[in-house]
């Protein structure tokens, strides 16, 4: 099975059980790189697909939380390749599919083909590129697409109709429904019932599954958008509680994690 | 001629020519658009106004008025014989450092800051660096009548202090930037992310020919002026064209906003210098051009100062403006054909040159643009008798807290 | 008519005619030269020298030269549509706040530097009250290859630091001046001592249209450009001439400059500002022309602010450059015959126009032309609709820290 | 006798007795006004003519000692009103005559006319103005001339042969020679020789007799110079004797005062 396949089967799979799919992000390394095996572990066993962040040192379309781990992380010598040396150790034991989401430039400077080759050898189904527009896009899918891997497209909410369209139909595993104009972690109050309206058109031209990021945080949120969306992404409210030495795996069982049967 | 130099010759001609831009926003293999899928829709906008304004008869109109008789240009050509005569040179003078607010930054701040009335936005942010382009944009704004809001790294708010006092009394809100390298690169990196916040109300009025497209181009644009009037101008008053043409190079807006216009004079050797800081080790420079690699950073495919494993480097410069790791992708493509050279002259060749132009020509440059006068006497040294033009592009009273910690 | 009428009438037309100052250095019975026995040959120098090249052709040629190309003459005239909609007037500001080092004072520096080198001198002293003065001497001594010498005022020295780096940047030695009022009388005391003890080879570059015959006459010719120009531009960008003029009137010379080409023009009013300090009392202002009476400092005879017992007066503003007792002769020949009127705005006035052109035309304007902003308003409020051209003699960076004290 | 008249004859007086006249100068009131009327009776006792400097606030053709001098002076009150009170209560006693050395702008505030009948009343023989070169000296000597007072010109090193000449003929009194190019208290070496040489030009145009000044401060020079010069003015040396509290009579009678027969 192809990258963006396991994906989106897997999203498929949590909404067959009545429930969005989770996703947990983390920034790999963060809050420290012996521990990073085991929490890629524990959120595929709570989350149905596992979003691993490349920290970057210009991380501009994250909050404060998330430029915070990526800080710390560099700083403890955390790289693109570390990455997917420590997750190809753990592809064979690991169920859920494996996200990376990476600002352009680490990417680029592996090169495309070497990156694409080793993420195979990792487990890794697809990536997240949050300043690679689908215009500049066509170079790194050239590399990916051969070889399964998918490249998540992200709409927002001032994507227009067409654009929109145009996005959903070139995603690969499922389409990124960013819930806010802003960066990740949220903070500002979003209208709640725009975001519906919001997703509910994304739903409609979207021929792939999609899930709903930035900004959250709760159980409260998780039912709300659950109902109009796919699947969840929940990357600050995780770091955060990483930062603070808490319990990731009681966190994410808190926002309805995967059904173990 | 060999393939790689005939690719060469054919891009330098697709640049005469006027090819780039391409419809892609590409400088050769260099350029682009690489932004957050939210700023999408801004960017489209932004270059939609672009082409329907920036030729407009109106527009143009407007905008060559505020040049005339607000900003001060044309700025004058200022013969420099005591330097001249230092250096067994001619050298000629283009006085940016005259123009409202002391430096090239206005051309462009006060551009953009017509067209974001055009496009009816709300507010406008800023980033800046020495402090000269949140200046310039600080004035812009008040001088048309829309909010401004300027994000400067901190470091920089210490070293240019007078400036965010300038800002602050200009009318625009200062914000501090804590995060990341806390100079230019993350004021830039915070700028974007208070546009991704509103990407629809809020113009990003961005300093130098960064960023993606349409900015390198838009920039370009708006400083190219400098460029049109010494052309012009040398001609007139030296009786010909220089043999070279110098310019600091920090993102590069003044430099291509000298250096555009004479692309298609080939005589015209095409000199930018850049920042060498204390040493050509990592982090201890900003000379992006002289040793960097293609990467992609706030927007654009150009050089750019990243480790191997593309994360972006430390830089240093005594002058914040120069302190980027970045560089426009027109420069990229100079580079790359051989039509401009780009050198670095180290912190202290510039604080020399600068202390000479004071001395011999009562000019307080910037310390930027001292970059500038050290690469042109190392050249006048190597090639006696030739006429050189350089760049001046801002005054020095911002730099006055640097220079006093470095004369002792 | 009255005798007075009369009188004052005929005076105007010797004004028009161009017969002032008379061949005593006399304007009406203003002017004259008070010196010491030690200058009298220096002074006759001086004035020897004043027409031999003032008005030589290749002189000309060369202060054109370097005001043009060096200056960067001629100086816009800015539409202020933003202030002029607020106050329901058609404002024009007279730019000298562009010219090289930031104020008018350079028109006068560089001719008189050049003047300097004709004659012969080994080097040049000057005296500095807010150090614009300074900074043009020291610039344009750098700039003609004459050694230079400022004498300032401790107190200013404190309110305008950054012009005291400056100026040591340009490679002129400051000298800080601890006798008398420490401002700008002192400093004209010292600079005078000083050239009692070098009378031969030291030329005295003054800063204002003060002093003995010549200098009120060389200040006046030489920044008389600004008026020219502005008269010009005021015709080409308007389509008529000025309702009032207005200047700030420290010593005078940005004044004396603006004002002397619109002399014969009758229907425009002449308007000088004086520092209005924080009162009328004693001691409180610098409004010389306001509150003061004939008398005799620093080689002439004008008006002065000075007590029943002939003895000069302490002063105050917040603006160093407006902080002088005395004032230019012509000055007091206009006030006495009604040509041109003077009024005083005080500190609050004055920093209340600063910060209104900073957010309504993104202007940081000197302290001391504050002043003649906040005049401008004052008389647009009570003549609506009429046509302001304001001379903006400096631009602000010098007053940051002098404006952050005030701004709490 | 007119104040010019008795001037030139006290002059005239020392040198019959083989000897330059000694011209000491004070700051009137300075160092206190209390011992003003006691010190012009010393200087009278001492000198063959007195000066007096009437303090003004921007004595720019005077050096550090004088300038202290004169600050002091004006702080406690001294006037150019209450110099003249001063003086002509005592005027009957004087014999030396006195001279006022003033700048112009107190002189001027008084009123010229106001000024002439005040001095005549307070024995005043004459002026020093040294901010008033000859030709801006017509309404002042207007107004003087009639009554008698004096207006000594001043001569400089670098005063022209033909202006020299001029100004000896206009002096009244004698001729003030300048002996330095500079302020008041003398400090840059000068070429003895040539102050000699210059001080025998003066003589030689001059009708009247010759005073030499500014920075004469001990008996040598006195010597020196007193072969050459009809007169001495010693000012600031004199001013700082008086300032550190030390015997004027005895400083001047060090500079070889007046033979009380
Ligand atoms: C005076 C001056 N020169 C040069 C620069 C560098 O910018 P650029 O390379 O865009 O001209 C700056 C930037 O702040 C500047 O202030
Ligand atoms: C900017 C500016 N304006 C005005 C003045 C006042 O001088 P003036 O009356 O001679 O023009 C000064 C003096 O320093 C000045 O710096």
């Amino acid at each position: 099975m192809s990258g963006a396949t396991r994906i989106t089967a897997a999203i498929a799979a949590a909404n067959k059980q009545g429930r969005p799919a989770l996703i947990p992000f983390i920034t790999a390394g963060h809050p420290d790189m012996n521990g990073f095996a085991e929490h890629v572990a524990i959120l595929a066993e709570a989350g149905d697909v596992v979003e691993i962040g490349v920290p970057f040192t210009d991380p501009l379309a994250d909050g404060v939380t998330i430029q915070r781990s990526s800080e710390r992380a560099l700083k403890a010598g955390v790289s693109l390749s570390w990455i997917l040396d420590t997750l190809e150790q753990s592809a064979a034991q690991r169920t859920a599919p494996v996200l990376l989401m990476s600002y352009l430039n680490p990417l680029l400077t592996m090169g495309y083909e070497t990156l694409a080759g080793r993420c195979v050898d990792a487990g890794v189904a697809g990536f997240i590129v949050p300043d690679l527009p689908f215009e500049e896009s066509a170079p790194l899918r050239a590399a990916i697409e051969p070889r399964g891997l998918a490249l998540v497209q992200l709409v927002s909410p001032v994507t227009s109709g067409e654009r929109m369209k145009k996005l959903c139909e070139a995603s690969a595993g499922f389409v990124y429904a960013v819930t806010v104009t802003g960066v990740t972690g949220g903070g500002g109050k979003a209208d709640q019932a725009a975001i519906l309206a919001y997703l509910d058109r994304v739903r409609e031209v979207s021929p792939l599954p999609v899930c709903a990021g930035f900004g959250i945080r709760e159980a409260a949120q998780v039912n709300a958008i659950g109902t109009h969306a796919d699947g969840v992404i929940v990357g600050s409210a995780l770091v955060e509680v990483l930062e603070q030495d808490g319990d990731a795996r009681a966190f994410l069982q808190s926002l309805g994690g995967k059904l173990h049967e | 001629m060999s393939k790689q130099i005939e690719q060469k010759e054919q891009l330098i001609q697709a640049l005469i020519a006027g090819d780039y831009p391409d419809s892609q926003g590409r400088y050769g293999p260099f350029g682009g658009r690489y932004v957050p899928e939210t700023l999408v829709g801004a960017f489209t906008r932004l270059e939609q106004g672009v082409s329907r304004w920036l030729d407009d008869t109106k527009f143009r109109a407007e905008l060559n008025a505020e040049l005339r008789h607000w900003v001060g240009r044309p700025t004058p050509l200022s013969p420099a014989p005591r330097l001249g005569e230092r250096w067994g040179a001619e050298v000629w003078l283009k006085r940016e450092d005259l123009a409202h607010t002391g430096a090239h930054k206005i051309n462009n701040a006060i551009g953009q800051a017509l067209l974001a009335r055009r496009l009816g936005v709300q507010r406008v942010v800023a980033e800046t660096g020495a402090g000269q382009h949140g200046v310039a944009s600080a004035a812009a704004c008040a001088r048309v009548g829309l909010p401004c809001e300027v994000y400067m790294g901190e470091i920089d708010m210490t070293r240019q202090a007078p400036n965010v006092d300038r800002m602050k009394r200009l009318g625009a809100r200062v914000v501090p930037v804590t995060s990341g390298d806390r100079t230019l690169r993350a004021a830039i990196d915070e700028s974007m992310r208070e546009w991704v916040s509103n990407p629809t109300d809020t113009y990003y009025l961005l300093g130098s020919a960064v960023g993606g497209h349409p900015y390198p181009y838009l920039v370009r644009e708006l400083q190219s002026v400098i460029g049109r009037e010494a052309h012009q101008q040398i001609i007139d008053q030296a009786g010909g064209l220089p043999d070279v043409a110098v310019a600091c190079v920090g993102g590069g807006s003044n430099a291509i906003g000298l250096f555009h216009p004479f692309i298609a004079d080939r005589s015209v050797k095409l000199l930018g210098m850049e920042a060498g800081g204390h040493g050509s080790g990592l982090g201890e420079h900003s000379a992006t051009l002289v040793h960097g690699r293609p990467g992609v950073l706030h927007g654009t495919y150009s050089m750019l100062l990243h480790d191997d494993d593309g994360q972006i480097q430390e830089t240093h410069s005594i002058s914040a403006g120069l302190d980027y790791p970045g560089v426009g992708p027109e420069h990229a493509l100079l580079a790359a054909t051989g039509r401009a050279t780009y050198l670095a002259v180290d912190d202290n060749a510039a604080l020399d040159a600068l202390n000479e132009c004071c001395e011999y020509e009562g000019l307080l440059v910037a310390l930027e643009t001292a970059h500038a006068f050290a690469g042109a006497r190392e050249y006048a040294m190597k090639n006696p008798g030739k006429r050189i033009l350089i760049g001046v592009s801002g005054r020095g009273d911002k730099d006055l807290n640097t220079l006093l910690e470095h004369s002792s």
